[in-house]
């Protein structure tokens, strides 16, 4: 499929000009055109944020919720039509910090989706405040003193909770972080990638030069199913790995497990209710 | 006399809740109309609870303060009550239990009969026995029942349960018997064919029937069972039911399984609700439909859990941030209950806005005959359409509502967004439009008005004096006013909140004196009368300590306020 | 002409911002009255947005639709704001963005003066010396203002960025003199003595005046400043201001924080406020006071997040499961920000309920030129008491208040519980006294009635035609009631909207019609009032685009129902 | 102290005869007397749940908020009076479920407060559906197929974000989980007691029986310091090993960084507006 299927024409787009979100846009649409994936078949889901208007500016089916909220309806659109291809995007601060439970949480499910966090390092839309992967003693408008928490470490989370696919990439390494949405799209099962890109507008810490300079990849044989080796790559903060750290290809997907469809494979919206079976329901009330 | 209540108290977890399975299902058989309802603590063990089983030869459906037998199973329970026993009242219990002998207290040692019987744990069935045989129970009946109940156990169990009953049973004959203990109810077949339903299950039921086919909840008293009943049917009728992290993670999840074609659902009580807020008003904004069960309890906070109130009526119906239309209904007849929870479904789906079942703690727990619930007639539509390849999700239509696709059946995308979005659902900060795309969300509002439940009005057309109320004091009301038969009164009752039934003005102006009922401290009903009649009720009867209504107790304050007006 | 209103209009990150402060300082600084408001999209770079700048010889502090001075900055600025564009609107600006070439256009090489000057990033400084010129500015003020502005940078580039404002300055100066622009514009000594602050620095002194010694909050427009603010002076002033990972924390936060004795205030919008709405509740629960700011905008949902709305009151009042008493404030005048920011805190505390201050974008990011903030006399009461040993959280008193202590000083234990509780503050199921304890939290609702914000009523008491606004209307509606100059109206503004005032019935019976002018599009106001007095106004004025009403069309429009009234 | 300090007297505890909840309140007065707090000097703060009922059978200042979010205030409280010592306590399904963002975000601030889980692995209060450390395949009624997500494993979770002090108790290990206990209010900074309990009622897979079978002791020679090896004694899942995994001594606790505290470091309470202050920063708006 070309990747010109997902391009709107003539839009608009929100971002800043130099911004990673544009980089991220290309390659995402690349990779799907790469697997084939029909726009009409594509459900993106986002929250709210610079990098969660991402799915305005391609061809899909968009279901644009609330900050932070954007994995529950993931879950869910999965769970209710297993032939949609669901990808849930937004920000660091949309996914790690207003959304931290549901992160957990959709991680011990293990949906068959692709959650791509667009990690800035920074609370874009809303004018440059920490978010939770800032680095401590940057400083911001609310933060004046520097940040004194400790970032949050999604990729040391989702392996601790035993996701079954976790990545880091770069929005600048075109080749590379194509290859891993490829992988994980691919992937049967609950897919991270924490995708670094700078923001050139409020992160000055955090820009082009700095994640060169701070990030290099995996190791071409390094073993992504050992979960503890997984871990210590996870912990490097000296320099940040880039690359697939971890996968789990036992782990069954959620929705191929719910007792709606041990009997009966359709999508949800194919089925009808069984008045039949109410009647014998309703009338085991009478005894 | 003609209808008898029946009340067991004791701690949590001494089975009281068997008991009354057992009993209202096996006087039922019996021919017997009857009702239940239940009071407890936010307790696993301990405490004081009671259940009170109504037993009579013509329909019961409320909740009444008086007790015509109690049963005590400790030692508080007699205390607990005691504001409802009354020189009549026939105390039947283990001879610490029973508040000090008259001719009205019978010791009947239980757990000695349960021993004898082989297991001091049968002391259950053993009240099962006694309160079969006062009521003229054939014991057949009797043991059929707890064969069928126990039938997953040993037969040992089963034949020693039997056993009990069967002492109990003729302690019980014996009484009506001896002690000239006569109820003179009268058995009807009508109630052997009436359909035993507690609000909980009409709840569920409803769903199931209305296509409901997805629920991702929060555990909260009292609005989890719902879940746990959907749950059970997740194969059966092909639900998806899932418990989630949170609230808030509840209502997200729904929205998506509704815009991706299921039929989606959360049930959840006020502080859950409190927690859907922020999804209830994404829910308006993307016009994606969905049924919100909200079971009510008292607040503020997590106030007290396991009891009743009617307070979170304004809240729910102001409740998220921005304006969009939505549409609230509060049944009280056991009918209703499932009706409304099927139709909420149905006009959820068709105007594509959220639509809020208001129940109680009171209503849910408790249990109703219902002469019958008919489905043969039922149909689902699906409104939702297939997507051309120009397809719009915000069309701007005249009646406001715009053809609903889904992902991945047609040509087309559907894209749905939180922003204010354009017809193709993309962000748009267009502002003229943002005008007009408002108007189009709030037209559907007229479309809501034409599918409003009607009022019921019951007594005297030409009423002098008007009761109002909504939920579930249905029944308690009514039973008041039938009690009262004055010819003057009538009670109008609104199954359906919001939008509120546009005849109000007309029943209230016809009014000398309208009075409204309700379960909270503030009158919000009345307000909402206000609000939208802009006329001010003459009273109000508010009763906000967790418990319903008792019958008599309405009847004490509408003659109150009656009585008042006559001087 | 004694009255101009300039605009400049652009892209995000083009710099609008900048020249609105330089410029309104200096204006300021030479004696002329001036208020600005913004209107921007929800981005960071590019889109269309645009500053409006009053400049006058008496007080102006409201949003006016027409353009005296229009600087287009970009090819889309003159569409963006071309409805408001009339013959005598002078354009000034780059060739290819000031739309034609007429007698009142006037070509200025912004970017190509700034380059003369060393970097044409200094374009919007030549902006600032046009405009400064125009309007008679010393330019030793320009000057002197630029050197303090960017006293950070480089010496050079304070040169020249003196230098390109004196290039445009001279362009200014030579519009007046040879092509005959003159705005005949009296300078005031008064307004130089005037603060100048915008509602966002309002609502933060306010608060600091209060005692607000904690913030937690989290990022959302229009609310983030207040946590800017505070977040810049916590050393300075002892604040200890956190962001938190989510709305639901920071209202959780905040009740800890006012719990343990500090002063606690969240800021947010409708979003955020949804998600705290089961925190407000438990604030109603637990008696804890607390301020809440929320700085509305259009929903529901994101809906349009740098935009102006007033949506949210119904929601406000009602938000949270279960009923207890609360306060809303809704400042329109610039002092009032400031005051009832202070007083929410007072009494908040007082009464120990939930405070909440409704704003919205267009009011926090207006600026205001503010006569004098008198501070001196100033104490702030502390209501937290020493406990003893016996100490009772929830004593039940007369007025519903209970001496609230803190953990840590005094000898008692301070138990506050989400659960219905008893008077130590331990979890009951006394249903007795759940009544008791509902009653007093509600007896507060007497105290707040007590302190209640008088309305303001502007114009002939003996008015025939009353318009009412809340919250940030106040200025427009004035000027708009200034301009008609009819005897016969009047203007009764509510800067508190909640407990709604008793007066209300009298001053709208009194009027022969009364019309609502809000920001929003169910008239939610109107609601109240009829919710509160049973009183239909007889029209209302709603605007719910995402902007403010410009004084224009309120006259406008109230003249249309006057019109239509007299046929 | 004597532990009868905390008595409350003649009160009515709302737990089931036999809940491990009994020895989780005897040992928490044991481990306070020890450490000789007094109850006007502690504030315990807690969620709903059987196990947050706790603070009710206790003398101390009790902040009994929602299901969920006793964090966020008990981090606020030692914010605003760091002279107070602040426990947060609750269930699992309180902490890792309706509260597991704040559970991320508590850790990644670090204040000096202690939090003990009440991880009865169900919810107790609304009678028995799964917790999120239930463990697969568990049956309830609302999981009648049993529970399909992976359980929720607290302690890899706080490893992996850095926590200061991590560890995992037994309710029925009296003396050592005492120990535990007290090491870990004495701890400087964020400091998660996993509780393990036996609940009676609802949880007949997790009984006493078999917690005995499935937890053991860590090693006395265990070296809690280094967090790649706690991280791999956290994920152990066939016995589950008890003791304290991770201390952090380098880590500062939160509310000693805030800037509040820098000139001042009274109590919020004690202080006053500096109106002198105000005034000056007033009067900065006229030019
Ligand atoms: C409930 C709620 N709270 C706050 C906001 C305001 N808000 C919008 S985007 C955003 C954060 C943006 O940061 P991030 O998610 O990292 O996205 P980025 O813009 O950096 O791509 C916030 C706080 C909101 N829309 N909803
Ligand atoms: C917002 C909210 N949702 C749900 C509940 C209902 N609720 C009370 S306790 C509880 C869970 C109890 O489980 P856990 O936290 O593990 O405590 P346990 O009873 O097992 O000790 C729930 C869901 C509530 N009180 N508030
Ligand atoms: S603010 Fe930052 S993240 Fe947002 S568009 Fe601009 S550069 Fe990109
Ligand atoms: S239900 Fe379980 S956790 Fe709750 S008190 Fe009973 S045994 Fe303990
Ligand atoms: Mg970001
Ligand atoms: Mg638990």
């Amino acid at each position: 499929m070309d990747a010109k299927t997902y391009d709107m024409g003539k839009i608009d787009i929100a971002w800043c000009p130099g911004c990673g979100n544009f980089s991220i846009l290309k390659i995402l649409k690349d990779a799907l055109s790469e697997l084939d994936i029909a726009p009409s078949e594509l459900v993106m889901v986002c929250g709210i944020g610079q990098g969660a208007k991402a799915p305005h500016y391609f061809k899909a089916n968009v279901f644009n919720g609330l900050h932070g909220r954007s994995l529950p309806p993931a879950t869910a659109i999965k769970a209710v039509n297993q032939s949609l291809v669901v990808i849930a995007e937004g920000g660091d601060g949309d996914m790690y910090g207003e959304g931290g439970n549901h992160f957990l949480h959709a991680i011990r499910r293990n949906p068959d989706i692709t959650h791509i966090v667009h990690n800035n390092m920074i609370y874009g839309l809303t004018k440059g405040q920490a978010s939770p992967t800032s680095l401590e003693g940057f400083k911001t408008p609310v933060q004046p003193g520097g940040v004194i928490l400790e970032p949050f470490n999604p990729l040391a989370v989702a392996i601790s909770l035993g996701a079954s696919f976790v990545s880091r990439a770069y929005s600048d390494d075109f080749e590379e972080t194509k290859e891993i949405i490829k992988k994980a799209i691919k992937h049967k099962g609950y897919a991270l990638v924490d995708l670094l890109h700078p923001c050139v507008t409020y992160n000055k810490l955090n820009d082009r030069k700095w994640f060169k300079e701070n990030t290099y990849y995996l190791d071409d044989n390094y073993d992504p199913t050992d979960r503890n080796e997984a871990f210590k790559k996870a912990m490097e903060d000296e320099k940040l790995p880039l690359g697939v750290f971890y996968i789990n290809k036992e782990k069954k997907p959620f929705e191929e497990q719910l007792p709606a469809y041990k009997k009966n494979k359709k999508p949800l919206y194919e089925r009808e209710v069984d008045f039949e079976k109410m009647k014998v329901l309703i009338e085991s009330k009478k005894s | 006399m003609k209808d008898i209540s029946i009340v067991l108290c004791g701690e949590a977890g001494q089975g009281i809740q068997t008991v009354e399975n057992i009993l209202v299902s096996i006087l039922k058989l019996s021919g017997y109309f009857v009702f239940s309802a239940r009071e407890f603590m936010s307790r696993i063990r301990g405490g004081s609870n009671s259940t009170e089983i109504r037993v009579s030869d013509s329909p019961v459906n409320s909740f009444v303060e008086k007790i015509d037998v109690l049963i005590p199973l400790d030692s508080k329970a007699f205390d607990h009550v005691r504001w409802r026993i009354g020189k009549d009242t026939i105390i039947i219990g283990e001879k610490e239990f029973i508040g000090g002998k008259s001719k009205k207290t019978f010791e009947v040692p239980f757990i000695e009969l349960a021993k004898e019987a082989g297991n001091k744990l049968y002391a259950n069935t053993v009240t099962v026995g006694v309160l079969s045989g006062m009521l003229d129970v054939d014991f057949d009946r009797v043991k059929y029942f707890i064969r069928g109940y126990f039938k997953k156990k040993d037969r040992k169990i089963i034949e020693d349960n039997i056993e009990a009953a069967k002492k109990g049973y003729e302690i019980g004959k014996d009484m009506v018997e001896a002690k000239g203990i006569d109820f003179d109810l009268k058995k009807d077949e009508k109630a052997k064919e009436h359909l035993l339903l507690n609000g909980t299950e009409l709840v569920s039921l409803g769903a199931i029937a209305g296509g409901c086919n997805f629920i991702s909840s929060y555990p909260m008293s009292p609005s989890t069972g719902v879940l746990t009943f959907l749950s059970q049917q997740q194969e059966e009728f092909g639900i998806v039911a899932e418990q989630a992290e949170s609230e808030i993670c509840a209502i997200n999840m729904s929205l998506g399984a509704f815009y991706a074609g299921a039929r989606a659902m959360v049930t959840t009580s006020g502080g859950g609700f409190a927690l859907m807020v922020e999804g209830l008003s994404l829910a308006g904004m993307l016009e994606t439909p969905i049924v919100i069960h909200l079971a009510q309890r008292p607040g503020p906070a997590t106030g007290l859990p396991t009891r009743s109130e009617q307070g979170d009526l304004l809240f729910a119906l102001f409740a998220g941030h921005g304006e969009f239309p939505r549409v609230i209904f509060a049944p009280g007849k056991a009918e209703d209950i499932f009706n409304l929870s099927r139709k909420a479904f149905d006009l959820a789906d068709k105007v594509q806005v959220p639509a809020i079942i208001m129940t109680d703690q009171y209503l849910l727990d408790s249990s109703f005959l219902v002469s019958s619930i008919d489905i043969s007639k039922l149909k689902n539509k699906k409104y939702f359409v297939k997507t051309g390849k120009d397809y719009k999700r915000y069309k701007v239509t005249k009646d406001g509502v715009s053809p609903r696709g889904i992902p991945g059946y047609g040509e087309g995308l559907v894209v749905v967004d939180s922003d204010e979005h354009d017809e193709e659902g993309h962000i748009t900060e267009d502002l003229d439009f943002r005008t007009e795309i408002v108007d189009k969300r709030l037209r559907k509002m007229d479309l809501i008005k034409k599918e409003i439940e009607p009022t019921e009005l019951v007594g005297n057309k030409n009423y002098k004096t008007l009761v109002i109320g909504w939920g579930s004091t249905y029944y308690g009301i009514k039973e008041a006013l039938d009690r009262m038969d004055n010819k003057n009164m009538a009670f109008l009752h609104y199954k359906q909140v919001y939008p509120l039934h546009p005849d109000t003005r007309k029943h209230i102006e016809k009014a000398d004196k309208t009075i409204v009922v309700e379960n909270n401290a503030t009158g919000q009903f009345a307000k909402l009368i206000k609000m939208e009649t802009g006329i001010q009720v003459d009273g109000s009867i508010l009763k906000y300590n967790g418990l319903p209504f008792g019958v008599e107790e309405i009847v004490g304050k509408l003659k109150a306020i009656l009585k008042k007006e006559d001087k």
